[in-house]
C-alpha cells in the first residue's frame, strides 16, 4: 500500500470541505452571531463554493495549480477575516508543495505548516488567541507526531482531525484577543470560535478524503 | 426576517443597482462592486478609496463623489471586499499623484486592504493607508484587534476628502488623515438587534427591557448589556467613556449624533440635544454638528456619538464642498 | 417600547431642542412649536407655510429653509397642530406678499389650518391654501374625507418652494400648488406597526409573514393585509395602483422611494431598482428621484413610492437650489 | 326644587369630563390605534386638562366666559381632529348660553345643539358617518325630548347619556365615511369609533354633575 497521496485525494477533499461549510453554513453563522457579526457561515459557503466551481472549470493537474487556484478564489470571493487567511494558508500551501501530482504525507504537512506560518504572517494570531489558529496548529503538531511514529496518511490526518476538534472545543474557555470577538472581551468566553469549527470541519474533511 | 429584499444572496447587487439608478453621477462597476465618480479627478490630485462591509449605508459608496471620496469597495453585508476589488478600485481612480485607502480597523478590513495595497503597488501606483480606530468601548491594546473604526470614519473622510480635492499631495493627506484619527473618539449603543439577511434572523436576542451598550457596527453584542433608561442616561452613557478617554475642551469640536438605521430622526434629534447639552457642561465647543443616518447596522435600532476634536484648518476643511449621495453641501 | 426618548409627554419639545441646537441656520420658537428661517425672506416675496403632526422626520421642520418653506408648524405626535400655532407663523413669515398654506389632507389638519386661515385673515394676512391628497391607496369619494396627503407633500414643498424662492406671486404660487398636487400620486407599505410614544405599543399587530399595503403615515392600519413578499412584488403592489389611477408616460416624472423610518437605506435603493424597472418597462421616463427617508411614520419599517408628472418648467423649478436640514443642493 | 343649572354644576361637569378622559385615556387610545392613528386618548387628556387649568386660573363668572375658555384651550392645545370639533362645540354653547349664571335645562340643551350645528359645519359629518355625532346627535334629541315630557334635567340628561351610548355602540357596524378611519373601508367595521366614545364620556358626565 502506498502512502502518497494522489491529486483526485486532495481535490476530494476540497468538494468534502465545500460541502461540510455548505451543510454547515447554519451552525458557522450561528456560532458567529454570538460573539461577531453572523457572516462566517456565508463567507465560507461562497468562498469554498467559488473555489470548487473554478477547479472543476479549470481542472489543476498540480498540487501547486490546485491550491493556487483555491487560496486566489477565496481571497477574492470571501473578504472578511475568513478569506485572507484562507486563502493564504491554501497559497502557501500550494507554493511549499510545488509541481507535483502525488503528494507525500510529510510534504503534506510540511504544506500545511507553511500556510498556518501564512495565516500568522497574515493575522499575527497566537496560541490561546481564540481563532482558526487554535484548531490548525494542534491539527498540524498532532498530524506531524503521527507521521514521525510512523503512522499511515489516514491514521495521521484522523488524528489531525481528532486534534482540531479538541483545539476547537478549547476555544470555548478563551476570552478572544484577535478578530471581531475581541470587542467583547470578557463576555466572549464560553462560545466556540467560529473560525475554529471552520478549521475542523478542513481537517476533518482532510481525514475522510484521504480515508477515501 | 422583515426586510424589502429579495434572496438574501442578491441584497448587495441589488442595492447597487438601485444606487446606480438613482444617482447617475457615480459609476458604478458592478463586476468588481467599485462605486466611482462618473467625472474622475484631474490629473495630479491624490485619490481617495474606502470601502468596507456592506450594511453601513450611506457609508461608503454614497460617500463618493465631489469634496469626498473616489471610490469605494462595496463588500458583502458586514465582510470586507476584496483585494482584487481594491486592486482595481486603485487602478480606476489614481490620477498618478497616489491612492489613499482608508480602512476602518477590523481584521478582515485591513488584511483585505493590506492585500490590496500590495496588488496596487505591483500596478506600480503610490498607496498609503489610515486605519481608523477611533471606538472607545474597545480597549486598545498591543495584544488585541485594537479598537473598531467606526463614526469617525464619516468625518474624517469629509475632511479628507477636502484636502485631496483642493490638491494636498499624498504625503500631506496621509498625515492628515493620521491626525483627524488621532483626534476623534466614537460609542454606539444598540436598543435591538439587526438582522444580517444571509442569517434570517437577529443577531442577538435583546429583551424588551434591556440595551446593548459599545455596540460596533457589525450587530456584534456590546461590552455591556444594561438596563433600557432615558435618552438623557443613554447619552451620558456615550459620552462619558469619550470624555475620559481625551480632552476635548479648548478646541471647536465637531459632533455626530449617528442613527443604527432605524431610529428615526424625531429620535436622532432628541438624542442630540441631550448630547450636546452634555458636551457643553463638560465645557466642549461645537462648532458643527451631523445628526442623522450615516454609518449605519442595517436595521438596528440606536445611535452612536463621535467627537473629533477640531481647529481652524479642520473646520475649513469641513465647510468645504461636498457633492455626494450621503453628505452634500456648498456647491 | 425601546426608544431613544424621556418621557413620551417630553418628545416633541425635546426633539426640537435637539433640532434647534443642530441648526442655527433656524429658528426654531419653543412656545409656538414653529421652525422658521433665522434669515426671513425678503420683503414682497410669497412665503410658504406647512405642518403637521410630529414623526414624519424630516418633514416639516426639516425642510425649512432657502428655497423650500419659510416656516413649519410642528404639532404632537401623529396630531394636527393648532390654529393658534398656525396663526403666529403665518405673522412672523408674511412679507407682504401673502402666504401658502401646505395641508396634508386629514380632517384634523385641514380644519386647523381652516380656523388658522381665519385667525391669520383676521390679521389682514392674505393667506392660499393648497390640501395634498396623493394617497391612491384610498378611494376618492365626495361622501368620504378623500384621499391622505403623503409623499407629493414633499415634492410639492420642494417645487413651491423654488418658486416662490423666485419671486412668483401668490396667484402664480397657489396654482402651481394645485397643479402639482394634481400631477403626483403615492402608494405606501408597512412591515411593521409603528409605536406611538404616548400609547406605548405598537399602533396594529403584524405577524412575521404579513404586511400592510395601503398605509399612510399615521401608524393606520393600510387597506389590505397580504403575505410578507419579496421586494420585486412589494414594487409592484405599489406602482401598478399609481399608474392604474393616472397616465404617467410622456413626460418626464419625478419620483421619490421613501422610508417610513426603520427601513435602512440598502433596501430603499434596492426597493428604488425594482421600482425604476417597472416604471421604465410601463413607458415612463424618470428624470429626477429622491431615494430616503423623507416623510416617514416614526419607527415603522416599510417604503412609499410617490411618482409626480413633471415638465421642462417643474424639472427647472425642483433644480433650483434648495439648502434645508433635509433636502440640499445647488448651493 | 328649581331645575336651573347653576354655573358650579357646569364647572363639575367640565372637572368630570377631565377625569373620564384622563383615566379612560388608555381606552381612547387603544380605540383610536384599531381604526386611527392611536392618539385620541392623549389628545382629549391633554385639552381638558388644560381647559380645567385655565378654567380654574381665571375662574369665569358667567357660563359664557366659561365655555369660551374651555372651547378656545382646546382649539388651542389639542390640534388633530378633536381639537376643533370639540373646541367649537364648547364656543358654540358658550355663544349661545351668553351672560348667564344659571341655566335652564332647556337653554343648556339649545346650547348643546348649537354646538353640534358647530361640529357639523367643521366637520361635514353625517349620521352613520362613524364620528363623535353619532353619539353627540341622538343624546341631544334624547335630551330635547325628555325635556318636552316634562323631565327634571337630572332625568333628562341621565336620557341623553344614555342614548349617547348607544349612539357610540351602534358605531361598531359602521363603515367609517369621515376622519382617519375611513381610510381603512371596509375593514373599519367592526370598531367602535373612538370620537363617539369621548362623546359618551361628556354626557355621562354631564348626567353625573346635574344628579350631584
Ligand atoms: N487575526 C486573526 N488570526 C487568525 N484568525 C482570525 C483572526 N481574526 C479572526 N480570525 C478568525 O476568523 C473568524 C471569523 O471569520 P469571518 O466571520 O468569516 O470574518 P469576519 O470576522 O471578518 O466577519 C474568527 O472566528 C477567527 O477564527
Ligand atoms: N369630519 C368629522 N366630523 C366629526 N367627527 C370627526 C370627523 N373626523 C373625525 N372625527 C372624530 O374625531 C375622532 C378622532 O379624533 P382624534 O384621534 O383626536 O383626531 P385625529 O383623527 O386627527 O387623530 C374620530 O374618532 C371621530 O369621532
Ligand atoms: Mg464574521
Ligand atoms: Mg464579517
Ligand atoms: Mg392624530
Ligand atoms: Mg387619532
Amino acid at each position: 500500500m502506498s502512502n502518497t497521496i494522489p491529486l483526485a485525494v486532495l481535490v476530494d477533499w476540497l468538494h468534502r470541505f465545500r460541502d461540510a461549510v455548505v451543510t454547515q453554513r447554519d451552525w458557522l453563522t450561528e456560532l458567529d452571531s454570538a460573539i461577531g457579526d453572523a457572516d462566517h457561515g456565508a463567507n465560507m459557503a461562497r468562498g469554498m463554493t467559488a473555489a470548487v466551481e473554478k477547479v472543476e472549470q479549470t481542472a489543476p493537474q498540480t498540487a501547486d495549480e490546485l491550491f493556487k487556484t483555491v487560496g486566489m478564489t477565496l481571497v477574492s470571493t470571501v473578504g472578511g477575516a475568513s478569506g485572507p487567511l484562507y486563502g493564504t494558508f491554501f497559497l502557501r500551501i500550494g507554493a511549499t508543495l510545488g509541481v507535483v501530482t502525488d503528494v507525500e504525507p510529510s510534504a503534506l504537512a510540511a504544506g500545511l505548516r507553511a500556510g498556518l506560518e501564512g495565516v500568522v504572517a497574515r493575522g499575527k494570531a497566537e496560541a490561546g488567541d481564540k481563532t482558526l489558529f487554535d484548531a490548525i496548529a494542534p491539527a498540524i503538531d498532532a498530524l506531524d507526531a503521527a507521521l514521525a511514529d510512523g503512522k499511515s496518511a489516514a491514521e495521521a490526518t484522523a488524528a489531525a482531525a481528532t486534534a482540531a476538534a479538541a483545539g476547537r472545543d478549547a476555544t470555548i474557555d478563551l476570552v478572544a484577543r484577535k478578530g471581531r470577538a475581541s470587542y467583547l472581551g470578557e463576555r466572549s468566553a464560553g462560545h466556540l470560535d467560529p473560525g475554529s469549527a471552520s478549521a475542523t470541519l478542513l481537517f476533518e474533511t482532510l481525514a475522510a478524503a484521504v480515508a477515501g | 426576517m422583515k426586510k424589502l429584499i429579495n434572496a438574501p444572496e442578491d441584497v448587495l447587487a441589488e442595492s447597487l443597482r438601485g444606487l446606480a439608478l438613482a444617482h447617475p453621477e457615480l459609476d458604478v462597476d458592478m463586476a468588481n462592486r467599485v462605486i466611482l465618480r462618473r467625472d474622475r479627478k484631474a490629473e495630479g490630485k491624490v485619490a481617495l478609496l474606502s470601502g468596507g462591509g456592506s450594511g453601513h449605508e450611506p457609508l461608503h459608496g454614497g460617500f463618493v463623489g465631489v469634496g469626498m471620496l473616489d471610490a469605494a469597495c462595496a463588500g458583502e453585508v458586514f465582510t470586507s471586499p476584496t483585494p482584487d476589488q481594491m486592486q482595481a478600485a486603485t487602478k480606476a481612480i489614481d490620477r498618478g499623484a497616489g491612492v489613499l485607502h482608508i480602512v476602518k480597523n477590523y481584521t478582515g478590513d485591513v488584511m483585505n486592504f493590506e492585500m490590496g495595497a500590495e496588488l496596487a503597488a505591483m500596478d506600480g501606483i503610490e498607496v498609503r493607508s489610515v486605519v481608523v480606530d477611533d471606538d472607545v468601548a474597545v480597549q486598545d491594546s498591543l495584544y488585541t484587534a485594537g479598537r473598531r473604526g467606526v463614526g469617525l470614519t464619516v468625518l474624517l473622510e469629509k475632511i479628507v476628502g477636502a484636502a485631496a480635492e483642493e490638491g494636498q499631495d499624498l504625503a500631506a493627506v496621509a498625515d492628515l488623515a493620521a491626525r483627524v484619527n488621532g483626534q476623534g473618539r466614537s460609542m454606539g449603543m444598540a436598543l435591538t438587534s439587526c438582522t444580517v439577511p444571509a442569517a434570517g434572523k437577529p443577531t442577538f436576542d435583546l429583551p424588551e427591557d434591556q440595551m446593548e451598550i459599545g455596540i460596533g457596527i457589525h450587530g456584534e453584542p456590546g461590552r455591556h448589556r444594561v438596563p433600557l433608561a432615558p435618552a438623557k442616561d443613554i447619552a451620558a452613557q456615550l459620552v462619558e467613556p469619550i470624555l475620559a478617554d481625551m480632552d476635548f475642551t479648548g478646541s471647536p469640536a465637531i459632533v455626530m449624533v449617528n442613527g443604527m438605521g432605524a431610529s428615526p430622526l424625531i429620535e436622532l434629534y432628541l438624542m442630540y440635544g441631550e448630547v450636546a447639552a452634555l458636551l457643553e457642561k463638560a465645557g466642549v465647543t461645537i462648532a458643527r454638528n451631523l445628526v442623522g443616518d450615516y454609518i449605519t447596522s442595517l436595521d438596528m435600532a440606536g445611535c452612536s456619538v463621535t467627537v473629533l476634536k477640531a481647529d481652524d484648518e479642520l473646520i475649513r476643511l469641513w465647510d468645504a464642498p461636498v457633492v455626494t449621495p450621503g453628505l452634500r453641501w456648498g456647491a
